[in-house]
């Protein structure tokens, strides 16, 4: 599973704006922080992602991922600092705002919120594609342009499909259960073919099978050239599919580790609760 | 339910029938047929004849032309009691301008422009500062009606019929098609209005990337806004175009009538609103359907069409305005999950039990019903019975023998179909109420450990045999002896106070001394409160 | 009789005498009454120098219980007669009918005013609130008159016992007003259809909850069933929105074809009974007929749709009031009953009537310009 | 947010203005503390007098009596638009009965058992059959007018002052202090009741259990239900209490007026819903506050004085109450985040950098400014800035210099207070949205790949001069000479102008030539909409 050679700690992250981006480098995150009122979420978070890798990012709870996540999608504007992100043609990284989820979606960055953040009174289909509904010529041509209701019903077969579930697109959201919600809410990411993929406990709701049919379609993502951030409570989970594991401790990123087999535990652990200092 | 094509069923392999019955409009579709039937009953000869018919469909045109854009409105979570206050305004606006010398154009666009700004401001005032809409609209309602009484200077204006614009004429007028060429011989504008903003507004709610973005809006919006819904957005263009069609229908109303006063379109935000509602679009947002607006509004042209044929007098159009909107909305949710295994499952078996085997019956309401919801439901049938065999009966003896029938506000005629479920229901729930009240305090003087709601499952099921209480009420009614009426009353009374005891017994699981202890003091509570009503009766009398 | 009683289930009519205390006092076999007036010194009477007069600017306020569209004409006089007379005054009150909002801008207003120097003019709906307001009024030296409605109206005995001076009354009685409208609406109807046939009235009401309107209708069918062949119909409720209104006659109509008769107490009644005659071509077998002077009905009388209207001099209501008000206050003079009567309108005086009244809004926007 | 104890805020630490601005009640304190101002600075003499500051207070009874039973139905998550209608009839059947000869005792337990009994079936169908209580509250508010005007016969029922009965006086009569005595003469014991439910309403939505399961109904239903509270009975309780306090208010008013009429307690439901969401409870269930109901009927009792006070015409008197909810609503709504720094952060500073690096400041605009919520802070508060001064010179140049001003439906006075805004605004909004709608289609058809936002962004920002527009306004305002007008006009388009230019070539990524087209295409639309209009206007003139 692992594919990196070394195993780095880095607990100092400070200096992260001055060093230089990584070639391989596609989104950059720089001394970003997160107030709520006098809650401080986040505090001078820097962090790369690499093009094409699994990062996990593993953390107690209200240890900030959440926070951290909904910052990269736009739902929530970051109190301070930057976000780079490689331009796909000129393949430089170029400073992106992300202050709307449109600016994200833009971006190529879709996100599965912990949340699922669904609309439950409406049906699968319409779930799937919310917020990006496909259109055909309509009455007149191009005026009267609406709906291709049709389009929606049978690509979101195909999309559940493809990550291994099967629900009837008219079926109403809020009637399934909570591993297929979370289906659900996996498709309405993937349906755009972004090019970096937010995963916020995708597996807390599904079953052991369910789980790994998930964990699987991580490692199929990968095969396809995504980056994928993938948050999770599961250290296992984390062990079998993150290529990287970043963790946060209230609020502050307190280790970067290299997934090449030689992760402890333990130690991963006492990254998460503080039982291991920062030097 | 919740579909996102709202008005298409979800299993399309379904007959016509089911699918309809599934459909959100099914409530205003039942409304709609009841209200045919009844005005067909009235007087079918009035009633169906074409040019009625028509001047019916007409009288939708005010609430279902606003009723659709407060669809779109209402579906993505806002929604807006200016409307009425704002078609007045409209209207004034035009009717003074034209007035004063303007061209009809030149009118009408400044117009709907006014109103998309007015729109637009409001949108902004409750999607950016976060006012809710129920209380900023209120205010526009009122600064709209007096800017409405500025306008016009407390008069009514009107549009000369010998200078009437053209342009007017479209959006509103009525169309002369000469007498016997049609069935109809004429044939009012506003009608085809209506029925092209319906074909719109359906395309646009089920058809169209916006519908769907303001249903999201409405059903979760922090959700939609996830996902890059600009819901504020979504929601500012529906106030402008709820204010753009109010101002639309204020000029069709101005062209129809050919005046506006200060009191015009006065409540129309109220009927709108219900109308809506009862088409089966959600309070709360996130579906709707366009079509079951328009039905909804059907219904409130048929009861005002109906009720004037009914002649009924001056004082009771209202009451009946008020009872045919209730039973609207009940039929509209009911018609969801109405069952008739209620009559089965809820009544019949209950009361089978209840008096063949009345103790092991409250045994097992002690130990197997909760909460209080089958024991209402076992009330509330029982009632309907009652109030529909007085109703059968007093209008067949009037018919056949000619009794005249007189109880309370009740007398026969149609308004029957409304005051005798009334005063049926307030009947037996000031019944149950006190008895249960009384009851309850002599349970707890003797020391029960079971809550209230023990004590009103036992009085309701107790009171099965009050569905007889049509006979007393229909002996009253008729003016029989009193003697005749208290027999009546005790035949009634008697076999209650023997469940009384029984379900007290029981289900306070009390011996039989202290049960009769409560029931006794309950019939003392009970007449204290007769003796005392019939001392100030007395008074009077 | 068997067991059912059969007890007498009429009750001895009872005479409604409209609620209002509008009683004309009338039995015939009374004694003729003066219009007695007390004279009581005015407030400004110590500074009254009728030698050398001279006219102090004062303010005179209109307090309404509701603010209708009849209200404008009076407003219109009250205007023109403030400007003559160089005071300045306002007209205000609830926009839907509330006495209990109206006798709460009645103290307001009192309190407001300048006690020996202005004065007040308002609408008297029942005894008992406005006892307290107007008894205030008058200690603190601000002079009262009534307008439009007044329970006093004619009551000697009792203003002088609760208020020490007669409250004047400018206005109409509303049943008496109903009266002459039903009584006139039968004369025409009769020359319309001819002796021999029968007339079926229908009475109409636009907001059943308008006691002035209920008052109305209650003189029209006073006068109506006075009469041995008319039979009068329940009074429909046409609702105070004029599309509904046409629609609800139109259905009357359709469901009751006999109807020649439309009588309306406000405005939507006559106007969609002119509708129903203009779409029907009814001009020969029904007579319409209504109150007051707007503009659609002034254009039906016009057409020949509405046969007539009766017009009750709101400009009036609004004039003498303030006219009356400088005689007393400047000169002395008590101020006394004013009934504004009733006076028929119809297509042989539609011109100058329209050319008078039909436009009380335009002049009060140039009064507001000018004055 | 979403505290339980609504009324005391969370930190306990702070000192009590901080306090106080924390607390859910601020909204509404402001709103009074401007009224109170206002009223002072109107007719000091008069307002401030005891007996009209009694009176005030009075005139809150109905509303504040009412809006406490509504505030914990509305904490509860459901409201009653019937209570108006319900007041009069309970008021009706008083009065009317007492007119009968029935003793008042009696009269009064029946009233109030029939108000419970209604409360209970409201309560009942709007929670067991799920009927959504804004459409059964309309149909009940119909049904009970209806009602009223049946009891009343449609006339005005009194009570005689020469047989009033004592209970009533307790109810709700006025206590003669005899003159001089006191401060004030005659003191309603209305007051006391308004004050002693305020206490109780207060001890039971904050220190009781039932208030916090109230909250917990209307904060999470679902959940509520969960943890084993009964949110149906908690509903149906807090109906059952509306409507009692419905029909106290009823008998009060009764007792004050001595009369009841058919449309008695018209509209009180809108007020009583307004006072108590101004007031600071939740439209949508959760939270409450009932010092804040109170004040929020003491908002409208002053509006109502004030409005009196200042000697406006009729017409104008609900153009002015509209306003006041308004204001009301906003006061309440931005006390609880507008800052200071609105106007150094959104509008100062961009003004400075639009005025001396405009290419840098839209090329920043472009990059860095998302949506239009920033564009419009600065949009409001520069036309807050053109309103404000064109009220200040308006209303000193009239004291001082007495040059009449009158422009539209503005003129010197305290209505200038309402009017001088709302033309400020609908101006700006007209001028902003309809050059962003031409500037638009311009760009569209250059082929821009921006959206209509970024449009609007540079529409707003161009418009910065737009501040000076109180310069023509006055000059109108005073009749000067059109060229003067027109020079003044010119010199504040020249710069917008230049600045659509500026903003279409950066947000646009246009080339100048491109950018000088848009502009001259929204020009050439603009000189076209003016010409229509002119030549419109001319016809007339
Ligand atoms: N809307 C908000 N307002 C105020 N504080 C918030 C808000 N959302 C989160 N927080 C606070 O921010 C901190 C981080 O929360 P976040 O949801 O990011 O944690 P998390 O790491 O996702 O935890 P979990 O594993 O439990 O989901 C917490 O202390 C939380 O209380
Ligand atoms: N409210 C509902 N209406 C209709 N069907 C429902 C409803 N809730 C659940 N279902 C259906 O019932 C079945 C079981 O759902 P349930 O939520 O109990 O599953 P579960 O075992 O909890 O699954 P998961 O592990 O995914 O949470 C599913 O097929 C679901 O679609
Ligand atoms: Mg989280
Ligand atoms: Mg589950």
């Amino acid at each position: 599973m692992s594919k990196a050679d070394e195993s780095t700690v880095t607990s100092d992250l400070s200096a992260a704006t001055e060093q230089p981006a990584d070639d391989d480098t596609i989104l950059s995150v720089r001394n970003v922080s997160k107030h709520y009122g006098g809650v401080v979420a986040l505090e001078d978070v820097s962090l790369s992602i690499k093009e094409n890798e699994v990062l996990s990012i593993v953390g107690d709870n209200g240890a900030g991922k959440s926070t951290f996540i909904k910052l990269l999608s736009g739902v929530i504007p970051a109190t301070s600092g930057e976000f780079y992100m490689r331009d796909p043609e000129s393949h430089d990284l170029e400073q992106i705002v992300l202050e709307s989820p449109a600016m994200a979606k833009r971006a190529g960055i879709e996100t599965v919120f912990q949340d699922m953040s669904l609309s439950f009174q409406h049906d699968v289909a319409a779930n799937v594609f919310m917020g990006r509904e496909p259109l055909k010529d309509g009455l007149s041509g191009k005026l009267f342009r609406r709906l291709d209701r049709e389009y929606m019903e049978q690509r979101s077969i195909e999309a559940l499909d493809e990550i291994g579930f099967e629900i009837d697109p008219n079926a109403i959201t809020e009637e399934l259960s909570g591993g297929q919600q979370q289906a659900i809410a996996v498709a309405r990411a993937l349906i755009s073919d972004p090019r970096v993929v937010i995963l916020d406990e995708p597996t807390a709701e599904v079953s052991v099978e369910g789980s790994q049919k998930i964990l699987d379609l991580i490692e199929e993502l990968q095969a396809s050239g995504k980056t994928v951030i993938f948050i999770t409570h599961n250290l296992q989970e984390v062990f079998d599919v993150a290529d990287r594991v970043a963790v946060l401790r209230s609020g502050s990123l307190v280790a970067e580790l290299e997934n090449d087999g030689t992760i402890d535990r333990e130690e991963l652990v006492g990254h998460m609760t503080g039982a291991i200092q920062q030097e | 339910m919740a579909e996102v094509d709202a008005s298409v069923s979800r299993d399309s392999g379904l007959g016509i029938t089911s699918r309809l019955l599934q459909s959100r409009e099914v409530g205003a579709i039942l409304a709609v047929l009841v209200l045919f039937t009844l005005g067909s009953f009235i007087r079918a000869d009035v009633f169906l004849s074409a040019d009625n018919l028509v001047g019916i469909i007409r009288n939708t045109a005010i609430t279902a032309i606003i009723g659709y854009g407060m669809t779109l409105l209402m579906v993505s979570g806002e929604f807006d009691l200016s409307v009425g206050s704002l078609m007045a305004v409209c209207a004034a606006l035009v009717a003074t301008m034209y007035g004063s010398g303007y061209p009809i154009l030149f009118i009408v666009l400044l117009v709907l422009f006014f109103a998309a700004i007015y729109g637009l401001f409001q949108g902004l005032m409750i999607t950016k500062l976060g006012l809710p809409s129920l209380i900023v609209t209120i205010g526009t309602l009122t600064l709209l009606r007096g800017a409405n009484l500025v306008i016009l200077g407390g008069q009514t204006a009107t549009i000369p019929s010998d200078n009437f614009p053209r342009l007017l004429f479209y959006i509103g007028g009525v169309l002369d098609l000469g007498t016997d060429a049609f069935l109809v011989s004429r044939f009012p504008l506003q009608i085809v209005w209506t029925l092209l903003f319906l074909v719109l507004g359906y395309y646009i709610l089920n058809k169209t990337a916006f519908g769907y973005r303001a249903m999201f809006t409405g059903g979760n919006k922090e959700s939609a806004n996830r996902t890059g819904i600009k819901t504020d957005h979504v929601k500012i263009i529906n106030f402008m175009l709820v204010a753009l069609l109010a101002a639309f229908a204020g000029m069709g109303q101005l062209a129809f009538t050919q005046a506006v006063s200060p009191s015009t379109g006065q409540g129309v935000e109220l009927i709108v609103i219900a109308s809506v509602v009862i088409g089966g679009t959600n309070l709360f947002g996130g579906e709707g359907s366009m079509p079951g607006t328009f039905l909804g509004a059907l219904v409130f042209a048929l009861t005002q069409n109906i009720l004037v044929l009914a002649g009924l007098g001056v004082q009771l159009f209202q009451v009946f305005t008020g009872i045919f909107i209730i039973a609207a909305v009940l039929i509209e949710v009911l018609s969801r999950d109405l069952r008739l295994e209620y009559l089965t499952e809820e009544y019949l078996s209950p009361l089978k039990s209840l008096s063949t085997e009345t103790e092991s019956f409250f045994e097992y309401v002690r130990g197997d019903v909760q909460g209080i919801d089958e024991p209402l439901i076992f009330a509330a049938v029982g009632t309907v019975i009652w109030a529909v065999a007085t109703l059968i009966l007093m209008t067949v003896v009037d018919t056949i023998l000619g009794w005249e029938f007189s109880f309370v506000i009740v007398s026969p005629g149609v308004s029957a179909l409304g005051t005798v479920p009334l005063i049926a229901f307030l009947l037996t729930a000031g019944l149950l109420l006190l008895t249960a009240i009384f009851l309850h305090a002599s349970v707890k003087a003797l020391g029960t450990r079971r809550d209230f709601d023990t004590t009103l499952q036992g009085v309701i099921y107790s009171f099965a045999p009050a569905v007889l209480l049509f006979v007393p009420v229909l002996l009253i009614g008729w003016s029989f002896v009193t003697p005749l009426v208290l027999g009546s009353v005790v035949l009634i009374a008697a076999p209650i106070l023997y469940l009384l005891y029984q379900s007290t017994r029981v289900l306070h699981e009390f011996s039989s001394r202290n049960a009769l202890l409560a029931v006794g003091a309950t019939i003392v509570l009970w007449l204290a409160v007769g003796v005392f009503t019939a001392t100030q009766i007395g008074i009077v009398g | 009789g068997g067991l059912r009683s059969t007890e007498n289930t009429e009750t001895p009519g009872e005479q409604d005498d409209g609620g209002n205390g509008q009683n004309g006092g009338g039995g015939s076999d009374e004694l003729p009454t003066a219009l007695r007036v007390p004279l009581v010194a005015p407030p400004t009477a110590d500074s009254m120098d009728l030698s050398n007069p001279s006219n102090e600017e004062r303010e005179m306020v209109f307090v309404t219980h509701v603010v209708d569209e009849f209200m404008t004409g009076i407003i219109v006089g009250m205007n023109d007669a403030l400007n003559n007379v160089g005071w300045s005054g306002e007209f205000i009150g609830p926009s839907s009918h509330d006495p209990a909002q109206q006798v709460e801008t009645l103290n307001t207003t009192i309190s407001r005013l300048r006690n020996g120097k202005d004065a007040i003019a308002t609408s008297i709906l029942n005894r008992t609130q406005y006892t307290q307001p107007v008894k205030n009024a008058i200690n603190n030296n601000i002079p009262v008159a009534s307008f439009n409605t007044s329970v006093y109206s004619g009551e000697y005995k009792e203003m002088m016992d609760k208020f020490g001076i007669v409250i004047p009354y400018v206005g109409q009685k509303f049943v008496e007003a109903g009266v002459a409208v039903g009584q006139t609406g039968y004369e025409r109807a009769k020359e319309k259809v001819g002796d021999d046939t029968q007339i079926v009235a229908l009475p109409t009401t636009s907001a059943p909850d308008h006691p002035a309107l209920s008052a109305r209708a209650e003189g029209i069918r006073m006068a109506l069933e006075a009469q041995g062949d008319v039979e009068v119909l329940d009074t429909l409720n046409v609702s105070g929105d004029q599309a509904q209104a046409i629609n609800r006659v139109d259905t009357k109509h359709k469901s009751n074809p006999d109807i020649n008769l439309i009588l309306g107490t406000a405005l939507q009644g006559a106007i969609a009974g002119g509708r129903l005659v203009e779409n029907q071509g009814l001009k020969d077998e029904m007579t319409v007929g209504g109150f007051d002077l707007p503009e659609p009905t002034l254009q039906g009388i016009r057409k020949g749709t509405i046969e007539f209207t009766a017009g009750q001099d709101p400009y009036s209501q609004g004039n003498m009031p303030v006219n009356m008000m400088w005689n007393y206050m400047e000169r002395g003079i008590p101020m006394k009953d004013f009934n504004t009567g009733i006076s028929v309108i119809d297509q042989s005086n539609i011109e100058f009537a329209s050319r008078r009244s039909g436009s009380w809004g335009d002049l009060q926007n140039w009064q507001k310009q000018n004055y």
